[in-house]
């Protein structure tokens, strides 16, 4: 590991004995870092799931205004990216340094797709008078005070999920620079697994997301 | 994960199985399942999760105390829930308005 | 040994303490936090005693009384008591005692101070910009519609607090399953290093739902959106069932690491083994899970269904278990011991004590017909400070008095930590014995003018919290000067069998010379004392 | 001046408490006393005395550790049952209960008896019958604490709660805020006077110029001009409201629920919410329009239509099997 001149800041630190101890602790790491994140955005499931047990019907009219195929080629932009990312990862497996840069360069332009859809998205809902706060008005029920309920959730899950996809974004920049100077090599990529990890619960959190915001009682419209 | 590195193949079919579960899960929604679109559409998501933790997260290679941890994170998600919709549904049962 | 270099002295400047990836300067520098916070508490402590001398409410105004609980509650829990213990001894010995040279994720440990440092700033500016009177519970609508004063700044403290602790916890998991020394099996390793382990599982598991709850409350109060409002639908009850989800484990992140410290004393004053050693690690880890099953029984009068309520008592009864094992075993320790009078050993006395009350007056609360009348009197008030005060400082003041010579190189003067044990634990009892009385009379919390019949067991509680205060200043003066005037000591000053005693004392950098390789079980002190043989 | 250590005995809940309390009592006396005790005995036999003395270790038993768990938990299983049972009693008002409203606000009592009497800060009742509060908060949540009572309930904006007692003893106790509720939190108290029932008698007629409650409804009903869609015999565009208190509704989605206090609440400030079969979602919102005290004088005036005698009756408790509305399990409604 020594012999690389940027090595000592990447590779083995002195806490560890073997470099699989230390990819060992950083995987793991994630890992618990996953949970916490798991719990953090399960605050916000658990108040969903509260409000639509207590409001289902205007949950579902707030759900049915919201472009449920928006949302689903939205998803789909996502789940392409996971799988850029995974071929990002396998490329680092094998000491690829190009395909590292062309699968991240293509995870980070569908994350950005992503996120342009949902500023579009979230745009749309501000003409239409749907952002919570003063200036809320939801046609079609006069029960307003539900409705702005499911978008105040609405904006704190998804917006928290961007937020994500932020950070994982400035992630990717970081992982490409040093993938750039050709720091990942199939022994040393634990940088890219981990971050792979991170981008894939960003999605999973996603596949959830969807169904539960998009797609109630479509069936109605 | 250097020891597994799977095939491409692996990966693409993933892949396209999660955009047909999106486009299910999409087009469901507009079936009239009562009760049911909510547990259908919960389902799909978990099977999703579970391709993406399983093949893209290398779940499947991981060692069990990973496997462990991940599965502790939703036993905890599940008391949360659980516990406070236990309070939420059985609310006024006793013929009192709270309590 | 004068030129030997160690962790205190590898480098004099500021920067070399600022930016050090050594768990046991960060430690150090957690140390000086927690303890600036402890001070600030404190103040805000005496300020509120000396006002509840007058029934009348003449010292300060309410606003200002309001303000005063608040934010020491706010200082002791998120600032002193969560990362009292973990942060400090944990850091600073979890490494050393599984034989590691440092944790898993040295970087990401000193991020974790300075995020408690930003999050104590931000605090901090909120109590000095004017303050904050929503109590440390922030319950909801008044967090978020009514109170004017600095909620935001204090919620941003916390929760940025909040991730300080979580990266601990995760650091503190990772260390334990991958940094053991060769030969330090899981039943090898010492109590304090389940304590901690147990106790990284609830921060993990459980900060990050207050810290969303926190950016919930938040965005309400800022964006006026409505997650918890009535005016909306929203349910402010959902707002305490979310808060004390993280809230109750919280208790057992500032207790559970007191546990460990007291294993660890009592084993060592007694010579012997902990009694019951499986027994004690596993009660750690129930208590982290049964922990998280019982958040509802803050809720019994909160219009929370009685069906929720009885299950959240009934599991409430579980958590006693694994606590009362912990107390039994270690009183079955001293049992044909060889028994020391060190001051660690008159707190680790004082701490089974005091834990006794505030466990079993814990086993009142649970109960509903009974918490029905004393919840939120100061019944409640007296014990949970049984627990944390006369457990968790009791037992950090104990575990500071049992380390200061590996972590200084240098002891403490006896006499004057033996006396200001004393005075601590009968200053405690005096202030807060009179408060359970207080609580069943009826005396409600955060009450700033009350009832003149109440007066002369406040004035009671008053006078124990003086002398509790005095009891706090010793150990701060005569530490400090045993930094420079206390006797040096050699590796093993206790005859103790932890791996963090086989290493000089201060620790050089790396804590060990050479990775020790552990072939005995935790606290076999024939290992470390032969009969006849010089200790030391 | 009086130093009481033991609060007043004055409702029926009193004399359960401090029994259980007792018992506390005991059972945590007799384990502090046995560790302390055991920690002293210890601490001297078996003192260090001399520096290298190595003790033999003791091993744990099996049954030793299970005994000592098992046993206290025993005994902690009499506290939960013995408090449940205090707390049952406590939640199920029984059906003579007289009732009474009770609204909270940043920082008073506000109370209204059924017969017309307003208070504030105080509540006057009578020893030996049930008295049931149906109890709001205008804004933050507020807790009615009367400790001679031993009852406490949270006082929560958007809901009813409800709490009962019946007191034991004429006297005068304190009534206090025990949730923190803003700056004048400790000023937020009062005084609950207990009267022998002709004194009651005598404090009721004094107040009559008020106008009961349901008459206060009455009076807001037509104000509001209710009765133009709410017609007497059901031909208008809503609902009658005729004989609707404690029956079961259906509703335009399917549920049926009860039409309790909190239902007709939320009828009156959110009118959507639960839609009668057969009607359309025509009314507006009364949020705003009308105070938690005008809503609590509108559902007496919407019980006293109901045909059964509903003078001091208060509401039958509901059957379990009764689905409870908006915060029940409405699956059917996806």
């Amino acid at each position: 590991m020594a012999e690389h001149a940027h090595a000592e800041s990447l590779a083995l630190r002195e806490q560890f004995d073997t470099a699989e101890q230390q990819k060992e602790s950083s995987t793991f790491g994630m890992w618990i870092f996953l949970i916490t994140e798991v719990m953090f955005f399960g605050g916000l499931f658990l108040a969903y799931t509260i409000y639509r047990n207590t409001y289902p019907t205007v949950f579902g009219m707030a759900s049915t205004s919201l472009n449920a195929v928006i949302g689903a080629l939205n998803t789909a932009v996502l789940l392409c990216s996971s799988f850029t990312m995974v071929m990002a990862v396998r490329a680092a497996q094998l000491g690829k340094r190009k395909a590292i840069i062309v699968f991240l360069i293509l995870t980070l332009l569908l994350g950005l797709v992503f996120l342009g859809v949902k500023a579009y998205e979230w745009n749309e809902k501000y003409v239409e008078h749907h952002i919570p706060g003063a200036s809320f008005h939801f046609e079609g029920t006069a029960q307003q005070g539900p409705a702005q309920l499911f978008f105040s959730l609405y904006f704190a899950m998804t917006g928290l999920h961007a937020l994500h996809m932020v950070i994982g974004a400035g992630i990717l920049c970081w992982l490409l620079y040093h993938a750039a100077r050709g720091r990942f090599t199939a022994e040393y990529m634990t940088p890219v697994d981990i971050a792979g990890l991170y981008w894939h619960f960003v999605d999973i959190i996603w596949i959830f997301l969807f169904p539960l915001l998009y797609l109630i009682d479509r069936h109605m419209k | 994960m250097s020891e597994h590195v799977d095939s491409v193949k692996t990966y693409t079919a993933v892949w396209l199985i999660l955009l047909v579960l999106t486009g299910v899960t999409t087009a469901v929604a507009y079936i009239d399942l009562g009760a049911f679109s909510i547990v259908v559409a919960l389902v799909i998501a978990a099977v999703k999760m579970l391709l993406v933790a399983l093949f893209f997260m290398h779940m499947r290679h991981s060692t069990s105390l990973t496997k462990l941890a991940a599965a502790g994170a939703f036993l905890w998600l599940f008391f949360m829930l659980a516990f406070t919709l236990a309070d939420v549904w059985t609310r006024g049962l006793v013929g009192t308005p709270g309590r | 040994m004068e030129t030997r270099e160690h962790y205190l002295n590898a480098g004099h400047s500021l920067k070399s303490w600022l930016l050090t990836k050594d768990h046991k300067r960060i430690a150090i520098l957690y140390l000086i936090t927690v303890t600036i916070f402890f001070f600030i508490g404190g103040i805000f402590a005496s300020l509120i005693r000396v006002e509840l001398m007058t029934p009348q409410g003449d010292l300060v105004s309410s606003e200002t009384y309001n303000k005063l609980f608040t934010m020491h509650g706010v200082a002791m829990i998120f600032f002193f008591l969560i990362p009292s213990i973990p942060a400090t001894l944990g850091n600073f010995f979890l490494p050393m005692m599984i034989g590691a040279r440092d944790l898993a994720f040295p970087r990401v440990n000193l991020l974790s101070w300075y995020l408690l440092v930003i999050g104590g700033a931000f605090a901090l500016f909120a109590m000095l910009a004017g303050g904050v009177d929503t109590g440390w519970t922030f319950y909801t609508p008044y967090s978020t519609t009514y109170s004017n004063t600095w909620v935001i700044a204090t919620a941003l403290g916390i929760f940025v607090a909040g991730f300080s602790s979580i990266l601990t916890g995760l650091n503190f998991i990772v260390t334990v399953h991958r940094m053991r020394a060769p030969g330090l099996t899981w039943f090898r390793m010492p109590l304090f290093v389940w304590a901690n382990y147990a106790t990284a599982v609830i921060q993990v598991l459980g900060t990050p739902v207050v810290a969303v709850t926190i950016v919930l409350v938040f965005c309400e109060r800022v964006f006026h959106i409505g997650i918890f409002d009535p005016a909306l639908g929203g349910d402010p009850v959902l707002f305490q069932h979310m808060f004390w989800f993280y809230s109750h484990p919280a208790v057992y992140i500032m207790v559970l690491p007191a546990m460990g410290v007291i294993s660890e004393i009592i084993s060592v004053y007694s010579r012997k083994p902990v009694f019951g050693y499986h027994f004690v690690a596993f009660s750690s880890m129930a208590i982290a899970v049964i922990g998280f099953l019982v958040w509802g029984h803050h809720l019994f009068v909160s219009t929370q269904s009685v069906y929720a309520g009885l299950v959240f008592s009934f599991l409430s009864y579980f958590v006693a278990i694994p606590s009362a094992v912990k107390v039994f075993n270690w009183t079955a320790t001293l049992y044909k011991g060889s028994i020391s009078y060190a001051t660690p050993m008159l707190y680790a006395f004082g701490f089974i004590g005091l834990f006794t009350i505030g466990g079993l007056t814990g086993l009142f609360v649970a109960s509903l017909g009974f918490d029905v009348h004393v919840t939120d009197t100061y019944f409640v008030v007296a014990h949970f400070h049984y627990v944390m005060v006369g457990g968790t400082i009791m037992a950090f003041l104990g575990g500071l008095h049992y380390w200061w010579p590996k972590m200084t190189g240098r002891m403490y003067p006896e006499n004057w930590a033996k006396l200001s044990a004393a005075i601590i634990f009968i200053g405690f009892n005096l202030t807060f014995f009179p408060q359970f009385i207080l609580g069943y009379l009826g005396m409600p919390r955060r009450y700033h003018v009350y009832p003149d019949e109440f007066q002369v067991l406040h004035v009671l509680s008053t006078a124990g919290a003086s002398v509790l205060a005095i009891g706090y200043l010793f150990p701060m003066v005569y530490l400090m000067w045993s930094l420079r005037y206390g006797e040096v000591v050699g590796r093993n000053p206790w005859g103790a069998t932890g791996l963090e005693w086989k290493t000089q004392s201060p620790p050089p950098v790396h804590n060990f010379d050479e990775i020790p390789v552990v072939t005995h079980e935790a606290y076999d002190y024939s290992t470390v004392i032969k009969e006849g043989v010089e200790v030391g | 001046m009086k130093v009481p250590l033991f609060p007043e005995q004055a409702s029926n809940f009193a004399p359960d408490v401090d029994h259980l309390l007792y018992y506390l009592v005991a059972v945590s006396v007799f384990f502090t006393v046995l560790i302390f005790a055991a920690i002293f005995y210890f601490a001297i036999r078996y003192r260090r005395r001399s520096e290298h003395e190595l003790p033999e270790p003791v091993h744990a038993g099996l049954a030793l550790e299970i005994a000592w768990s098992v046993i206290p938990f025993g005994l902690t299983m009499i506290m939960f049952g013995w408090g449940a049972n205090i707390f049952f009693k406590e939640s199920r008002p029984p059906k003579d209960a007289a009732q009474v409203y009770v609204v909270a606000k940043q920082w008073m009592w506000k109370v209204q008896h059924m017969e017309g009497q307003r208070e504030i800060n105080e509540l006057h009742i009578p020893v030996g019958r049930p008295v049931k509060l149906v109890m709001t908060s205008e804004d933050v949540i507020h807790s009615f604490f009367v400790p001679a009572f031993r009852t406490k309930q949270d006082v929560v904006p958007g809901r009813y709660s409800t709490t009962w007692f019946t007191a034991t003893k004429p006297g005068k106790y304190h009534l206090f805020c025990a949730e923190y509720c803003g700056t004048k939190h400790s000023g937020m108290g009062g005084w609950v006077y207990a009267m022998e029932p002709q004194d009651y008698q005598i404090w009721l007629s004094g107040g009559r110029a008020f106008g009961s409650l349901a008459e206060n409804g009455e009076k807001l009903y037509q104000d509001l001009a209710c009765g133009n869609c709410h017609k007497v015999d059901g031909s208008g565009r809503c609902p009658s409201l005729a004989g609707l208190f404690g029956r079961n509704v259906q509703l335009a989605d399917g549920r049926v629920v009860k039409a309790d206090e909190a239902y007709l609440r939320e009828s009156i400030l959110q009118p959507n919410a639960k839609v009668v079969a057969g009607y359309q979602p025509l009314m507006p919102t009364f949020q705003g329009l009308v105070t938690e005290e005008g809503v609590l004088q509108l559902i007496e005036y919407i019980k006293s239509l109901s045909p059964q005698p509903a003078a001091g009756a208060g509401t039958t408790p509901a059957e379990i099997n009764v689905n409870p509305g908006a915060a029940g399990a409405a699956p059917s409604n996806r």
